[in-house]
């Protein structure tokens, strides 16, 4: 082990009681194990609780050649004081699907991380990364070339690019996922491969992937495109499992609110009443669904997962144009297609397709920095159902506009709009 | 490259001096694969997950932590689910390896959250394993791995870089995560509350954590204009680009004199500056950080799922708390505050914005003791649609 | 002038010389009387109001259109309210007058909603009253006063002035409230609809109507962007001003020639219009009305009151409907079948827009059989706000 | 009675059949009756039945001296065909508050309108003036004086003015007035008579006064300034009476559903369960209400008016800034005082002082043909806060902001804004 210096960080140090996983103690140890850069990190951290401000320059663009995403540039402003962090880069590596691992992955990793990085990661970005966080310029080929060649490992996005598609755990683990989430997410992935490595649009667009409308990987918010499973048919009934939560034999929501007395289970008021469509009701010891108002919350499915299932006609709604509030304020994303099969036979063919004609739009009219939801906003929604050649349907609005102020084109108007002043103050004296 | 199957490359010892041998500056592309993409799943499925993908049939939370699943096959997996500070370490990784392969064929997960996973087939491995992670502790007594995180209670503070790695934070991250969670911990490892709540962190408007959807939300915010280094912008940022950049239009070219030269800058309409930051993103010359301006706005009543509500954004409902590092007490306290008034109140399966809602926000600021000041009044694009009209409100303190 | 005590003055028979008499227009001012306001409310008041005046305890409505009123005191007062065309005639007020005198001491009483009320304190006046409103007739066939418009019901269409006075309608008023209350006239005169429903008609998007919060709204709409008069328009208005009329900027000031000189005007960019009419409000040489263009637009479930429901705006569901004069028939008929399927599904004191909120627009647009259109999606302002950001939608023929 | 022309009108005639009053029938009626304008007017009307168009001209300026407003100028563009109403200008008339008339004042009205005007009225306007449709500009003057003189009547309001306000019919007849509606609406028409007929405005200014939230005269909706009654204390509850409603002795709603059969009134659905704060209960057989958490919206009293009625502490919640489309699309009022007393002894002081900084504002920030909710819109609410001296509280939004862009002030931060690079870059290298 080579020899560290450990900084006075009495602040930081504060950090390392309490219950919960201290990252100043794993840091700290990872440096006296060896890591300077650890040390040095709580050093300017020390420094940036003293100062309450960053102590890192503003970006800086670094890369692997032939990419132009995947790292991000960065400096301390005090390299003086903590060289061993005067260059800080993070790289980030494209995570498998739903983020299983095998340890030999992980080790590997490791080491490859050791030898040429601070050894510090996020486990994961926000995105869905593995992030290696902290290297110098001169190791950014290095660690690439030992990806590819030693791990099979590739950079995800970083810029104006296609980020990193993530997805929830789905059918991997959950009974609910409608559809392969890991499998779309892979697919898309593979597929864009050039569009995530080579900034080529206006700003960065995103793809995540949820099998039901639990959500787990908060698509709705956090992405240009979301996939979020659903169902077209009926929701499955056990009636001798939906006794059995009214008889309290099965736990409400498999068990969710275990430590707290709620009382006894009362499907009237805790699943009847709660549905946000209201198309449920008891018939005598039956439960019955009126599937055609059911609007698919999951929620009388979560509370008895064991009586309720999804549907078997199984697909994806897609929503649109989320996104954090940079520039024109943060966005929810807004249905676009509400049902498509997502048919592994055919590669995805029906939403690749749709994704082609956004992006088309997009190149073409995105303003730099002009998210896709925002060009939807500045160019309307109508221009962005023209441009994906979808039908206007009720279910892209919560409810219809109430402005009046409604666009009409020559064509749709009798006698279009070539009018003659003459012919009309014939009619009507000035 | 095939990245369905990697595991004969996995199983090399890493070899140190490969890249160098490989990469030749001169000639970038040779020996370059690129491309390829993330390695396949499936291959870092444990067996159940593997041979029950698409069977499973129902779960149980069997424990705070502890899900257990059902597969049609009639196969059992129990997940366990532990905390994590994300920003962990290679030693850290190493150790939760250690632990996958003693428990768990070699397999480990993340969450979306950014917990771990540990996946085990039976009840006497499940024993095991959790007295185990019980066991490891930090030097300072943190766990290493707190089980919990799952059903009606909190789980893992999605969160950002902060302090540790960004470059436009107005706060930390990690450290402020962590001071919340130390306080808040109950609530991880058990299933008290109403309905989940899901807290997250940002230290930027820019909200790289999506904290624009959470029960609670906790959000770095610069309170200054950007400064303006006259003698330095034009040498790191484009002029038109600058300007370009304010929502508001704030920014304006501008000449000045800097030692007796004329030099193209800019100048900032102070009074129209929203503090969001994205000159300085554009422009590093133009910084906004500041020790004194700088600290934690709080939203809440953010949702995602769509569970029984839409998703919803969260809402501003104090403007400003100072850093107060190392362990923002008051920021903890408000959170804490908030969570147990939702907690004390709400319905079960009552989502925080749900709650809210239900007793109008007249009531949850009244509830929690929090001054509403004008900063919670939308003064942006959508505003009008926030405006209350009706004659539909309660009574509350501030109109007693 | 003191207009609390206004009965001496209308005592005294009519003088038409007066006026010339005591207006000199060489001194206008001269035996000017000004600023007096209105005549004092109470003055016009019957003896049972006046007296009761804040004591009513409560009312029930014996009929549809009739409603009894019941005070502290003990004293009773039915009112009966008519529906009227509201464009009326000296004739048809002289008639209201004389009914007046017969049964209500010289007293009457216009609704909010331009409804005649006569006001009685015993069943035996009422019953008389009725019958003689019965009876009245126009030489056409039609009610002078149908007696209705309480309760779940219908009540007069509030509206505007269309073709029969208006410089900038893009259809009639009183033929169209007149074709869809003959239509519908069994609802004025019954208890039958789940709760009240107000129609309303605006001859242009001015909206004098206020049909923008209505349960039915009919709306005047143009589809041409306004013509421009090149040799008349610096006569008849300033072109800056006509320019800043637009709130989409779509005017442009331009030069051009007519008949060899030059002269300044404006030029629109057709494209952008969504025929607002403002610059025509602001300009006479911009006229907007087309006989081919213009049209109605229908729009539902909006509401005033504040009970159960807050307020809320009306909301486009079919763009255009011709100008069918004279009797609209489209138009007509989709307000009808609207009411029909409202009534059908809609539950007790639900309001349409309730309802069609309850059941999910989608299910709407199927129940009534109304086809949905882009023109139906916000494209204005605050468009993002109604955009559907949830998986929560229903099946309907729309997906099917 | 002079010589009538009656124009060919087979379209227009269509609209006599049919139950509803016949607008045609009766403007014949009183053309043959002696007034060619009236038979003009429906001749004219065919024209526009032919045509799908207005024959109107455009506006016209016309007016009684010493007012700017209470007068619309209106000419027709086809005068040679209809002289009878080549010109006809209507002349707005202020209403009494809540529009109750005697016979001697209705029929001296109509003597001054069928000599000096068309005969023919809108009874009433949409803002709810009397509305005298019809004359010609030589005839503006004497009309004004016959109604100043001789019926003690003014003129209402038009153009960038105050309009004439309006009001319910409140306590003259509805048990449910929780503030004296005619008294306040006649209190403001008087007090402000100069601001009423001398536009001295950006754009129209309208006030409405509703007795409680049923708001019967559409005041949240319509005006720039909403003044609704309201109540502070306790609903009253006549428990004897709540039995008999139960006990299906008295009708629901006052027998507003008595033409369907309902069935038998049940008050935990019908009013319990459709509360909107869910704060009713039955407890045993008595109702109970938690009326800290009541909006007072009204429901339950309008269900069962004899057993319930607002309390005694009454007073206005006052809203602001409805209005129509034009031009950056429609509001409804905000609330801006969520209660204020309503006295009479005092003259209303508390809301003239507020509608007094309401109009400095305005008149000093409005733009030309801005109304007084889309300058609120414009400068933001909490300018409007600051002018008004109004603290700003919850109730003034449906919900606090979601997105941060949070304005703050240099006095409000802590070392105000005045920094220097230098010392910044002192602290972190550039
Ligand atoms: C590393 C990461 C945060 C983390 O701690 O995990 C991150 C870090 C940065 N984000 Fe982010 N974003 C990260 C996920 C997100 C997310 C979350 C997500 O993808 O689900 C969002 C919100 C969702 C969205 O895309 O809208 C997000 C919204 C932004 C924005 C605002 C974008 C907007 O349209 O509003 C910016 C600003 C920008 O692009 O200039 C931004 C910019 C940045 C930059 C590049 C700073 C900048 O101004 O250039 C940050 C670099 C920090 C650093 O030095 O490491 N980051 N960023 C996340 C990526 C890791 C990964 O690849 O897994
Ligand atoms: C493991 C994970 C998916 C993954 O791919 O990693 C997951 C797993 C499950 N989620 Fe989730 N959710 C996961 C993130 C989410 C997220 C995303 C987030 O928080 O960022 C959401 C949306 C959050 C939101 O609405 O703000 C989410 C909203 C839900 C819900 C809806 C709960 C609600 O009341 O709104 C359910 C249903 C339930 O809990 O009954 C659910 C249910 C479940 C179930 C029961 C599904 C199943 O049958 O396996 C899983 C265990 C639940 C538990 O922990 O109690 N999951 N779940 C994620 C764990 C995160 C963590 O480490 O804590
Ligand atoms: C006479 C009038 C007031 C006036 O000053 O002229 C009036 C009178 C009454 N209204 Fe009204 N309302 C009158 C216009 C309105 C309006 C304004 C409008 O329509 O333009 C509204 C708001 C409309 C809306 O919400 O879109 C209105 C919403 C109500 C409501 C709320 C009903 C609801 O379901 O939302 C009630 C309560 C009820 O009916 O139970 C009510 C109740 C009443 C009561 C019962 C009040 C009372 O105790 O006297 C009166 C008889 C009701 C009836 O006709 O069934 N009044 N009422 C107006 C009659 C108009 C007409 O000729 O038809
Ligand atoms: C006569 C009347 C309609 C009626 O048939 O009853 C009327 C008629 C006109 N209105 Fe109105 N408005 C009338 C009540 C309203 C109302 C209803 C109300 O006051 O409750 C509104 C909606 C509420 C509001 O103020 O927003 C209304 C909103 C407008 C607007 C749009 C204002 C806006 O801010 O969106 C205009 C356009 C303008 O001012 O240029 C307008 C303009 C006009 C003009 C002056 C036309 C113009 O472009 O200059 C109309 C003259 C018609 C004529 O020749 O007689 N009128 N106008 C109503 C006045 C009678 C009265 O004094 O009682
Ligand atoms: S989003 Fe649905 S399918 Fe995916 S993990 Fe969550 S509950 Fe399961
Ligand atoms: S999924 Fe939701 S909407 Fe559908 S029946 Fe269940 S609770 Fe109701
Ligand atoms: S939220 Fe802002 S400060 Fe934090 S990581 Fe993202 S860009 Fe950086
Ligand atoms: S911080 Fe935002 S609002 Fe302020 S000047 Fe910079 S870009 Fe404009
Ligand atoms: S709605 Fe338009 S056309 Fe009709 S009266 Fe008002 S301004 Fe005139
Ligand atoms: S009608 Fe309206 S949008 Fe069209 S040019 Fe005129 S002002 Fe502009
Ligand atoms: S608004 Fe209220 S007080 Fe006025 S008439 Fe209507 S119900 Fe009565
Ligand atoms: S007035 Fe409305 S909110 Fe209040 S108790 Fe009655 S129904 Fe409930």
């Amino acid at each position: 082990m080579a020899d560290v210096k450990k900084h006075d960080t009495p602040m930081v140090d504060e950090l390392k009681s309490g219950p919960w996983p201290s990252f100043v103690d794993d840091i700290e140890q990872r440096g006296f194990n060896g890591k300077q850069a650890c040390l040095d990190l709580l050093g300017q951290l020390e420094l940036s609780y003293k100062h309450k401000e960053t102590h890192w320059k503003h970006g800086g663009i670094v890369g692997v050649f032939g990419y132009g995403g995947g790292v991000i540039g960065r400096y301390s402003d005090v390299p003086e004081e903590f060289p061993a962090i005067a260059h800080f880069h993070t790289i980030r590596v494209n995570q498998p699907a739903s983020k299983f691992y095998s340890t030999a992955f992980l080790r590997k990793l490791c080491e490859i991380w050791d030898y040429r990085g601070s050894g510090m990661t996020n486990f994961h970005g926000s995105t869905g990364d593995m992030v290696l966080l902290g290297t110098s310029t001169d190791q950014l080929e290095p660690v690439f070339f030992d990806l590819t060649h030693q791990m099979g490992a590739d950079l995800g996005g970083s810029g104006s690019n296609l980020r990193t598609p993530s997805c929830c755990v789905g059918k991997a683990r959950c009974e609910w996922s409608c559809i392969d989430t890991q499998d779309i997410c892979y697919n898309l992935t593979m597929t864009f491969q050039d569009e995530l490595h080579r900034p080529a649009f206006p700003y960065k667009f995103k793809f995540k992937v949820s099998g039901c409308p639990n959500d787990c990987v908060a698509a709705i918010a956090r992405c240009d495109c979301a996939i979020i499973g659903t169902w077209r048919d009926e929701i499955r009934i056990d009636q001798e499992a939906v006794k059995a939560y009214m008889g309290g034999e099965l736990k409400p929501n498999a068990g969710a609110h275990s430590d707290r007395d709620w009382g006894a289970f009362d499907i009237q008021k805790e699943v009847i009443d709660l549905c946000p469509s209201q198309c449920m009701m008891m018939d005598g010891n039956e439960l019955k669904i009126n599937n055609r108002e059911c609007v698919r919350c999951m929620h009388c499915i979560n509370v008895m997962p064991e009586a309720l299932r999804p549907g078997l006609d199984t697909g994806a709604t897609i929503l649109v144009g989320a996104k954090a509030p940079i520039l024109e304020g943060a966005q929810l994303a807004t249905v676009a297609l509400p049902f498509i099969k997502m048919d592994k036979d055919n590669d995805y063919e029906e939403i690749k397709d749709f994704v082609d004609k956004v992006w088309d739009w997009w190149m073409e009219e995105g303003k730099n920095r002009e998210r896709f939801g925002e060009l939807i906003q500045r160019q309307s929604m109508q221009e962005f159902l023209r441009r994906t050649e979808l039908k206007p349907i009720p279910q892209m609005v919560k409810e219809p506009r109430s402005n009046p102020y409604v666009f009409w084109s020559a064509e749709e108007v009798e006698g279009g709009w070539k009018r003659d002043v003459k012919t009309f103050r014939a009619r009507h004296a000035a | 490259m095939d990245n369905t199957n990697i595991a004969e490359l996995l199983a090399k010892p890493y070899d140190k001096e490969l890249a160098e041998k490989l990469y030749d500056p001169k000639k970038p592309m040779e020996n370059r694969i690129t491309d390829i993409g993330p390695p396949h799943y499936e291959q870092f499925f444990p067996p159940v997950i593997k041979e029950n993908y698409g069977k499973w049939k129902s779960h149980e939370i069997v424990q705070p932590g502890v899900i257990k699943y059902v597969s049609e096959t009639g196969a059992v997996c129990f997940a366990v689910r532990c905390g994590s500070a994300r920003l962990i370490t290679t030693d850290l990784i190493r150790e939760i390896c250690e632990i996958a392969d003693k428990y768990c064929e070699g397999y480990v997960r993340w969450t979306t959250r950014n917990n771990i996973e540990f996946h085990v087939t039976d009840e006497e491995k499940l024993k095991a394993l959790l007295d185990d992670l019980n066991g490891r502790k930090n030097p300072g007594g943190s766990y290493k791995f707190p089980v919990g995180g799952t059903g009606a209670g909190m789980t893992n503070i999605v969160h950002t870089q902060g302090w540790v790695h960004c470059h436009t934070p107005a706060i930390d991250a990690s450290g402020v995560v962590k001071s919340v969670m130390d306080e808040l911990f109950e609530y991880f490892g058990s299933h008290k509350l109403p309905a989940q709540v899901r807290v997250a962190l940002a230290c930027c408007l820019n909200m790289c954590g999506a904290v624009h959807c959470s029960d609670i939300a906790i959000l770095g915010i610069h309170r200054k204009p950007p400064l303006v280094e006259d003698d330095r912008i034009t040498g790191v940022c484009e002029i038109p680009l600058a300007v370009a950049a304010c929502p508001l239009g704030a920014i304006k070219p501008a000449t000045v004199e800097v030692d007796g030269e004329k030099k193209k800058t800019v100048r900032v309409n102070e009074n129209r500056c929203m503090f969001c930051g994205n000159c300085y993103t554009m422009c590093p010359a133009m910084p906004l950080a500041d020790g004194e301006g700088d600290g934690i706005a709080i939203l809440v009543g953010g949702k995602i799922s769509n569970r029984i509500s839409a998703p919803k954004f969260s809402k501003l409902i104090i403007p400003y708390i100072p850093n107060e590092p190392p362990r923002w007490p008051s920021t903890v306290k408000v959170i804490k505050n908030i969570l147990e008034k939702y907690s004390e109140n709400a319905n079960k399966y009552e989502r925080l914005g749900d709650w809210a809602e239900r007793i109008g926000w007249e009531r949850f600021f009244e509830i929690c003791d929090i001054p509403f000041t004008e900063k919670s009044i939308d003064d942006y694009r959508l505003a009008y649609d926030t405006y209350r009209t009706t004659t539909q409100f309660k009574w509350s303190v501030h109109t007693d």
